[in-house]
């Protein structure tokens, strides 16, 4: 702990940085994320197993983007969207200082991205929490209309608040496809079926780019579990053309390449 | 407000026999937007045509669906109907009404209201539709061959001879490739560089022709019409200003025992050397490899001796700018050598000898002034075993395909020995014979039956050396798989035909897609042989698959004729149907976040980094992708691929295809 | 490390020397190969001749065992059980259903990840390396290195480089300083399983062999292949009959060469046990001038 | 009230299947009117957006048709495109949507007849699978979808 | 591919072959590259590269033709065949299949009778000792063989020279090996 606010103090003496985005805990103790701007703040940090949140997601803000000297504190989620999007050409306006802690608290100051690349590549992380498992499982068992009925009767609940979208570090478009109404693409209102064309359409976006932090689905204030859709197609895209998302600088994306011999078993 | 116009027509009877036209005109008279709507006995006939123009001028109409047969029928000749009129030509939609209608259905209320949908979801495109004009690229008359083989010589002196300027690079210091070390070519024999050595001289001495041996492509950018490449001319160490090829300097260099590539390593030359005696241009290049003086920093005997001071050892590597308009890639292709079969002796065997090499011995101008001759003793062979399909249709080799020339030059090889030594015995092991061509299978029975060419249907499995003999096994497919056992003096292996070494490497500057084996793609494998998928990139000769000369030569001809045909005029017009990255005001510039993701997704390479930068300060603001309209060709993978709907494609707009989707479906009353 | 040890049958008897010499070597060199216990014959040609499963079991069964006593590395010097037991583990690592058969065969689970190590890849990793200090003579020989099929193929299990023309005994023996001649049937078949049952077959494939040895200029022949040892050696008489011609080349293992080449005395090597006589290759070694 | 009669919409490349199309027309092979083409320059530039907009109103099947891998006319838009529907379907499939009703083909400029016989495939299925309900049941009332319910039954 | 085949013989040779080794017979074209480097392409009453096509043709009774062949049987199984074929056809794997199939449905060549036997003496052997005792396996197989001459030349200079051993020493827990056999073999039909 102190370790990590002296090293990130010093970045700040060191004029390394001049934005440091972590972690601290809220009067209510919970972990939150939090933004230090000198290095007296820098004693408010802290790293435990509970820091979830993916912080890439800052990197977006003009604000932040404007401080162009920025560290970030990353757990594995985090560092994986670094990478997924350096390989998307995102980050080359802002001079990222990256930190993480290991599970031997120790701290490491990635020299480049490559590092981070070939740290997530030692570490790379079992990031399914088992009730996700069970719920994809039981998912996966039900019949098709059980399975339609359960998703339809949870995308009845979604009131197209977009937080999953507002969280999600991959989520970076200056206009999304929802604000597109030349044509309209999606209807504004939230009915299902509208609900229904959003989801699928962000399933389908996040597809093979989507690192699996699964903060969509925490965010969700009606408890969508939107993070098992993309969860789901990286299975997928895994199985069928073994691409990992967030997982190497060249990006293998699935979505973007093909092999000849991509084997499919429904096209007539 | 849209003023659509709708003209049905009836083809005779081949619409209206089975959909009720006149209900379709009216239906469509009613649909939002429409301001005319008729019917009509031809309308692709002239009195047709004219009604459609008059129509056009008379209700002010700003776009028009015409009924009636596919598109790829008559889409044309409406859209210069539209054109005549007065209207942009892109502002016309064609109904489909008989091919898939009423050609396919029964007459019935059902065949109607289908005739009817369709019109209705072509009406709602094209008041989506706005205006395109044909995209205009300039085009720079200057052609570049790339490989000054025979493919490059002849695609050179077509577009030469046809009046514009050619830029021919060679790699090697002399022009003239693989065709110039041959002896005698099939079916007919006559001398190889006694056809060849006279174009070789007509390119040096062409006013439309620049030559540049010794040099090879650094990068191309650019595209059809404007391609701008960067050339590498690699340092000769001889001003080839001053040098008059007296060969004094090549006559004085100490070095004398380097492999010479030519011979294919049958004979040696010296460090500074001339490749061989016809070359063009006829003056040597230092081979700095294993040169003393650049070794070892002493020696210079050359630069001592040359009478006119051309030698220059200080001599760099320079890199010149060229700007054309079309490329002819004419890279030829390399052989298998012997060091690449095991079971024949990983080319230990001196004997064991490829295609190329034997083509040398039996060259008047070859190490052995045509007299073959055994490598390691220089006796002549009285038993030649030549073995084809070396390394071809071999799967566990790696190489599936059939090389194509070795069953011709192997039964030509046989032949030549045997005309040269008559009683000398001259196996051939076969699996097939493919000789399909003008004279080719009678020349192989010629072969056969006059030289009395001895051929074995099998293949050889293990070569191995006896007291100086060389001991074949093989068995004969034809007698009961009879096992055989050849002690012959030489053998000459009839090597798989490969690409290039550096074809891949090539292939990637040029932006064209290479097969497996880095042989380089043709654009259609049967319609468009010469091009490649970069408009404006043609193919000629080996590099493309194995050929032989007479394919070689008129695929260079097919591809000089497909650059003249882009030389025919000064621009050349496209159709606008092409992706397009939106645009707007500062400070958003474009709702494209530059992922760049869809740079990958694109078959032409058209989708381009762009960076927009500051007026003032010149700061990079944004990264943003970019379509060049010059290599686009519309097929719109990037528009479906764009997550946020940044890129649209002109004439299959977002906006048009949702349309016609929600037209198709919905009645609107 | 701790190198698991499979003599197999014939290292036990017919070919005692190979295993004596080998072990002496090893432990020339500071090596202790550590038997497997409980070991089993891998079944040989006759197993997969006859019965598919039980050609993939009885080798199975002795990685199996080896792994459970905690081996990482087993050495096979026999090419033919290291052949049986390399195919083994290729069928049972590449095919997940013939593993689950295997295991539910011998009752026991196991990887068969286990490093299989050929006399050659023992000799050119443990040996090689550090034989300089060892090597207190010259051989003053030319020597025939032969490798046989078993070695050599298929390209699945073997890790010799160039299938044809091997070199990888060559480069044990070079520091020897034999002449290591080239010759052409380094990879031939001697007639290996047919050694009993069909012995003028294999006297005439052995036969070729040693022709070509002996006109390649070899004054001895090197194996590292119990059978082809039997064949080329103790086949003697049957071969002169075959090739009408008496020559008496001696047939040494790689093992017993460089066991000589290190100054072990000729018994420890079992270099009295052939059936051709050995004496002139023994009589041709110098000692090394430090 | 008559038989049911689906509506398709067929989403074709320019290129192959429009061609095999109007081949099929040229034959005079007799098929279903049900299917109503849109016609795109290349598989490639099918968005998976506008099949959901098709069922959104009102269509009860789409096929999706294009030319034969290697074949495209732009040498790999087909390849894009098999991959997105590769992993389009997948996510329907999870989220239980009927892809029963979505055919994907590829038919090349001379399979007229494969035409023909994937349309009347497709229409006999449709027939039999009847309506597409599912997206505008989501959108009524309960009283509406008891009587939608109603009507159907 | 083998449509026609299948309609015509439901279990024919060639497509248990294909079956049991994956190997798609059609894939020869017939180079002779096999026989030609076959060492023992002098003693075979059927070329290797002929048995494939006869298993392509499936001309009238190739089956036994092949099973009761010999040169299943003289086949080493040196895999030079395999390792020099252009199209990697294991041809060792084939004969394998043959040589357990022909044994099973007894359609041994004759002439192979001793190199069954003595593949037979030499499973017996290690089935009784877990390892290969060559005294035991020579006089098992010289009793099935009765040629009981051959070979006892080299017997007492073997024993002398320390080559032979007596005395079978077995593998402890040899009741494991038995039971494999047992169970691979009824597995395998009684192939033994």
């Amino acid at each position: 702990m102190k370790l990590l606010q002296n090293k990130v103090a010093e970045l700040f003496k060191n004029g390394t940085i001049n934005l440091m985005i972590g972690f601290k805990n809220a009067l209510n103790k919970q972990v939150v994320p939090c933004f230090i701007e000198n290095s007296s703040q820098a004693e408010q940090l802290i790293y435990t197993a509970d820091c979830k949140n993916n912080l890439s997601v800052y990197l977006h803000k003009p604000e932040v983007k404007k401080i162009k000297k920025v560290g970030i504190i990353g757990n594995i989620a985090t560092l994986r969207s670094l990478i997924q999007l350096t390989s998307e050409n995102q980050l080359w306006d802002i001079e990222q200082t990256i930190l993480t802690v290991n599970e031997k608290d120790e701290i490491i100051l990635f020299k480049n991205m490559r590092e981070v690349e070939t740290y997530v590549q030692t570490y790379f992380p079992e990031n399914h929490t088992e009730e996700d498992k069970k719920l994809l499982e039981y998912i996966d068992s039900l019949p098709r209309e059980e399975r339609w009925k359960y998703w339809m009767e949870q995308f009845s609940t979604c009131i197209k608040c977009y937080a999953c979208r507002a969280v999600c570090p991959m989520c970076y478009c200056t206009q999304c496809t929802v604000e597109c109404n030349q044509p309209q693409w999606i209807k504004i209102s939230s009915e299902t079926t509208g609900n229904l064309e959003w989801h699928i359409m962000r399933a389908m976006h996040l597809a093979g780019r989507c690192i699996e932090c699964g903060e969509c689905g925490r965010v969700c204030p009606v408890g969508i579990p939107i993070h098992l859709l993309t969860t789901k197609m990286n299975q997928e895209l895994f199985k069928e053309f073994a691409t990992r998302p967030g997982f190497s600088l060249k990006g293998e994306y699935a979505m973007n390449t093909f092999k000849p011999e991509d084997k499919e078993g429904f096209i007539k | 407000m849209a003023r659509i116009g709708v003209f049905i027509c009836h083809c005779g009877e081949n619409i209206s026999a089975t959909v009720n036209v006149t209900q379709v005109a009216e239906a469509a008279s009613k649909l939002p937007g429409v301001t005319y709507a008729t019917d009509y006995k031809y309308m692709c006939s002239d009195p047709g045509q004219t009604m459609i123009i008059e129509a056009i001028k008379e209700h002010k109409l700003t776009g028009i669906v015409v009924g009636s047969c596919s598109p790829r029928m008559h889409e044309a000749t409406f859209r210069k109907v539209a054109e005549k009129a007065g209207i942009n030509s892109y502002l016309c939609e064609i109904a489909n009404l008989r091919e898939q209608v009423s050609w396919v259905h029964p007459k019935s209320d059902a065949t109607t209201q289908k005739a009817i949908d369709i019109v209705r979801t072509l009406v709602q495109k094209v008041k989506q539709d706005s205006p395109l004009y044909p995209i205009k690229v300039p085009v720079t008359k200057t052609a570049l061959i790339i490989g000054g083989g025979i493919a490059g010589i002849q695609a050179a002196l077509d577009i030469a001879n046809a009046g514009h300027q050619v830029i021919i690079i060679e790699k090697s210091p002399s022009i003239g490739g693989h065709m110039s070390q041959l002896s005698e070519t099939f079916p007919t024999l006559d001398c190889s560089q006694c056809i060849l050595t006279p174009r070789m001289v007509e390119v040096a001495q062409h006013p439309n022709i620049t030559l540049h041996t010794f040099a090879e492509v650094e990068s191309i950018s650019g595209f059809v019409g404007n391609f701008d490449v960067n050339i590498k001319l690699k340092a000769r160490s001889v001003d080839l200003s001053k040098c008059t090829g007296c060969g004094t300097c090549w006559q004085k260099c100490p070095s004398k025992k380097i492999p010479d590539e030519f011979n294919e390593g049958l004979s040696d030359r010296t460090a500074i050397y001339t490749p061989f005696p016809q070359a063009v241009p006829n003056k040597p290049v230092i081979d700095r490899a294993n040169c003393i003086w650049f070794l070892k920093g002493k020696c210079g005997l050359c630069k001592k001796n040359c009478p006119t001071g051309a030698i220059d050892y200080e001599m760099q590597d320079e890199i010149i700018n060229i700007k054309v308009g079309a490329i002819v890639t004419a890279t030829g292709f390399d052989i298998k050598h012997t060091d690449f079969f095991p079971e024949y002796g990983y080319g230990q065997y001196r004997n064991v000898i490829d295609g190329l090499q034997f083509e040398r011995l039996a060259s008047a101008s070859g190490p052995t002034g045509g007299e073959i001759r055994r490598p390691s003793d220089g006796k002549i062979p009285e038993k030649i075993v030549f073995i084809a399909c070396a390394g071809s249709r071999d799967k566990a080799k790696g190489i599936e395909y059939c090389s194509k020339i070795c069953c011709m030059y192997t039964a030509k090889h046989a032949m030549l020995y045997k005309h040269k030594k008559p009683e000398g015995k001259a196996y051939v092991f076969y699996m097939d014979i493919r000789a399909a061509g003008k004279n080719y299978d009678e020349f192989v029975r010629r072969a056969i039956e006059k030289d009395e060419v001895l051929y074995i249907r099998g293949r050889v499995s293990r070569i191995y050396e006896k007291n100086d003999k060389l001991i074949v096994k093989g068995i004969d497919t034809l007698l009961n798989a009879q096992p055989i056992e050849i002690e012959a003096d030489m053998v000459v292996l009839a090597t798989a035909v490969v690409a290039n070494k550096d074809a891949e490497l090539l292939a990637q500057k040029m932006h064209i897609s290479y097969d497996k084996h880095h042989f380089f793609s043709e654009a259609h494998p049967k319609l468009r042989p010469v091009e490649t998928n970069t408009a404006g990139i043609m193919l000629a000769g080996a590099c493309q698959t194995a050929k032989d000369i007479p394919d070689t030569v008129s695929q260079a001809s097919a591809a000089a004729s497909k650059v003249l045909g882009l030389f025919s005029s000064d621009e050349m017009t496209r159709e606008p149907i092409v992706a397009v990255v939106n645009r707007m005001a500062p400070p958003q510039f474009t709702t494209c976040t530059g992922c760049l993701l869809c740079m990958e997704v694109c078959p032409y390479n058209a989708i381009e980094r762009e960076e927009i930068r500051d007026r003032r300060t010149g700061d990079l603001i944004k990264v943003a992708a970019k379509v060049n309209a010059g290599l686009c060709q519309g097929c719109g993978t990037c528009v479906a691929f764009c997550r946020n709907k940044s890129i649209d494609l002109q004439g299959f707009s977002n906006q048009q295809m949702l349309s016609e989707v929600i037209a198709l479906l919905n009645q609107p009353f | 490390m701790k190198i698991g040890y499979y003599p197999g049958c014939s290292l036990e008897s017919s070919s005692k020397e190979y295993s004596k010499s080998l072990l002496a070597v090893a432990e020339k060199c500071g090596i202790i190969p550590e038997e497997i216990k409980g070991w089993s014959c891998c079944g040989a040609s006759a197993a997969h001749n006859l019965n598919h499963d039980l050609a993939i079991v009885l080798p199975a069964r002795t990685l199996a065992i080896a792994e459970e006593q905690g081996f990482t590395e087993i050495l096979v010097p026999c090419a033919a059980c290291y052949r049986r037991l390399a195919a083994a583990q290729y069928e049972v690592t590449t095919n997940e259903e013939t593993h689950k058969k295997v295991e539910s065969y011998l009752e026991l689970k196991f990887s068969g990840k286990i490093k299989i190590l050929s006399v050659i890849e023992f000799l050119q990793k443990y040996i090689s390396p550090v034989a300089d200090q060892y090597i207190v003579n010259n051989l003053n020989q030319k020597i025939a290195c032969y490798y046989g099929c078993l070695l050599a193929r298929p390209k699945e299990t073997s890790t010799l480089k160039r299938t044809e023309d091997p070199l990888e005994m060559e480069s044990v023996l070079e520091k020897t300083g034999a002449k290591l001649i080239n010759w052409a049937f380094k990879t031939e078949c001697c007639g290996a399983s047919l050694s009993v049952s069909s012995t003028a077959i294999v006297a005439k494939l052995s036969g070729k062999i040693i022709e070509n040895a002996v006109a390649s200029g070899a004054e001895s022949i090197v194996v590292a292949c119990p059978m082809c040892h039997m064949n080329l050696d103790m086949r003697r008489p049957e071969i002169k009959k075959q090739i009408k011609k008496d020559l008496d080349i001696p047939v040494l293992f790689i093992t017993q060469v460089l066991g000589l080449s290190m100054g072990i005395p000729a018994d420890k090597l079992g270099l009295n046990n052939h059936f051709v006589s050995t004496k002139k290759v023994i009589s041709s070694i110098v000692k090394k001038e430090a | 009230m008559s038989e049911f009669e689906p509506k398709i919409v067929a989403f074709v490349c320019n290129w192959c299947t429009y061609a095999g199309a109007d081949l099929a027309g040229t034959n005079r092979t007799k098929y279903a009117s049900n299917v109503k083409i849109i016609r795109f320059p290349c598989t490639g530039r099918i968005d998976f957006m506008l099949l959901m907009k098709a069922f959104e109103n009102g269509a009860d099947g789409v096929i999706v048709s294009g030319c034969h891998p290697n074949d495209c006319h732009y040498t790999s838009g087909n390849f894009h495109a098999r991959r997105r529907w590769i992993i389009f379907r997948s996510l329907l499939d999870f989220i239980g949507f009927d892809t029963d009703r979505i055919t994907f083909s590829w038919i090349s400029a001379a399979e007229g007849n494969k035409w023909a016989q994937i349309v009347d495939e497709v229409t006999e299925k449709i027939k039999s699978k009847g309506p597409f309900t599912d997206l505008k049941k989501l959108n009524c009332t309960l009283l509406k979808q008891l009587y939608d319910e109603a009507i159907t039954k | 591919m083998h449509k026609m085949t299948i309609q015509k013989y439901p279990d024919c040779l060639r497509l248990q072959v294909e079956q049991a080794t994956k190997i798609n017979i059609t894939e020869c074209y017939q180079c002779g590259k096999c026989t030609a480097g076959c060492p023992l392409n002098g003693d075979m009453d059927i070329m290797p590269n002929q048995i494939l096509r006869m298993m392509q043709l499936e001309l009238p009774n190739y089956e036994n033709k092949i099973l009761k062949s010999l040169s299943i049987w003289l086949c080493l199984n040196c895999d030079m065949c395999y390792s020099r074929c252009p199209q990697e056809i294991k041809l060792s794997e084939i004969m394998d299949f043959f040589r357990q199939k022909s044994l099973r449905e007894n359609k041994v060549n004759p002439k192979a009778k001793d190199i069954l036997k003595f593949n037979q003496s030499f499973l017996e052997n290690i089935e009784k000792n877990g390892k290969m005792n060559e005294i035991g396996l020579t006089i098992n197989y010289k009793l099935k063989t009765f040629n009981l001459i051959q070979d006892v030349r080299h017997a007492p200079s073997m024993f002398f020279k320390g080559k032979l051993r007596l005395f079978p020493h077995k593998v402890q827990n040899i009741k494991e090996i038995k039971r494999l056999f047992r169970k691979t073999i009824s597995n395998e039909g009684g192939s033994k």
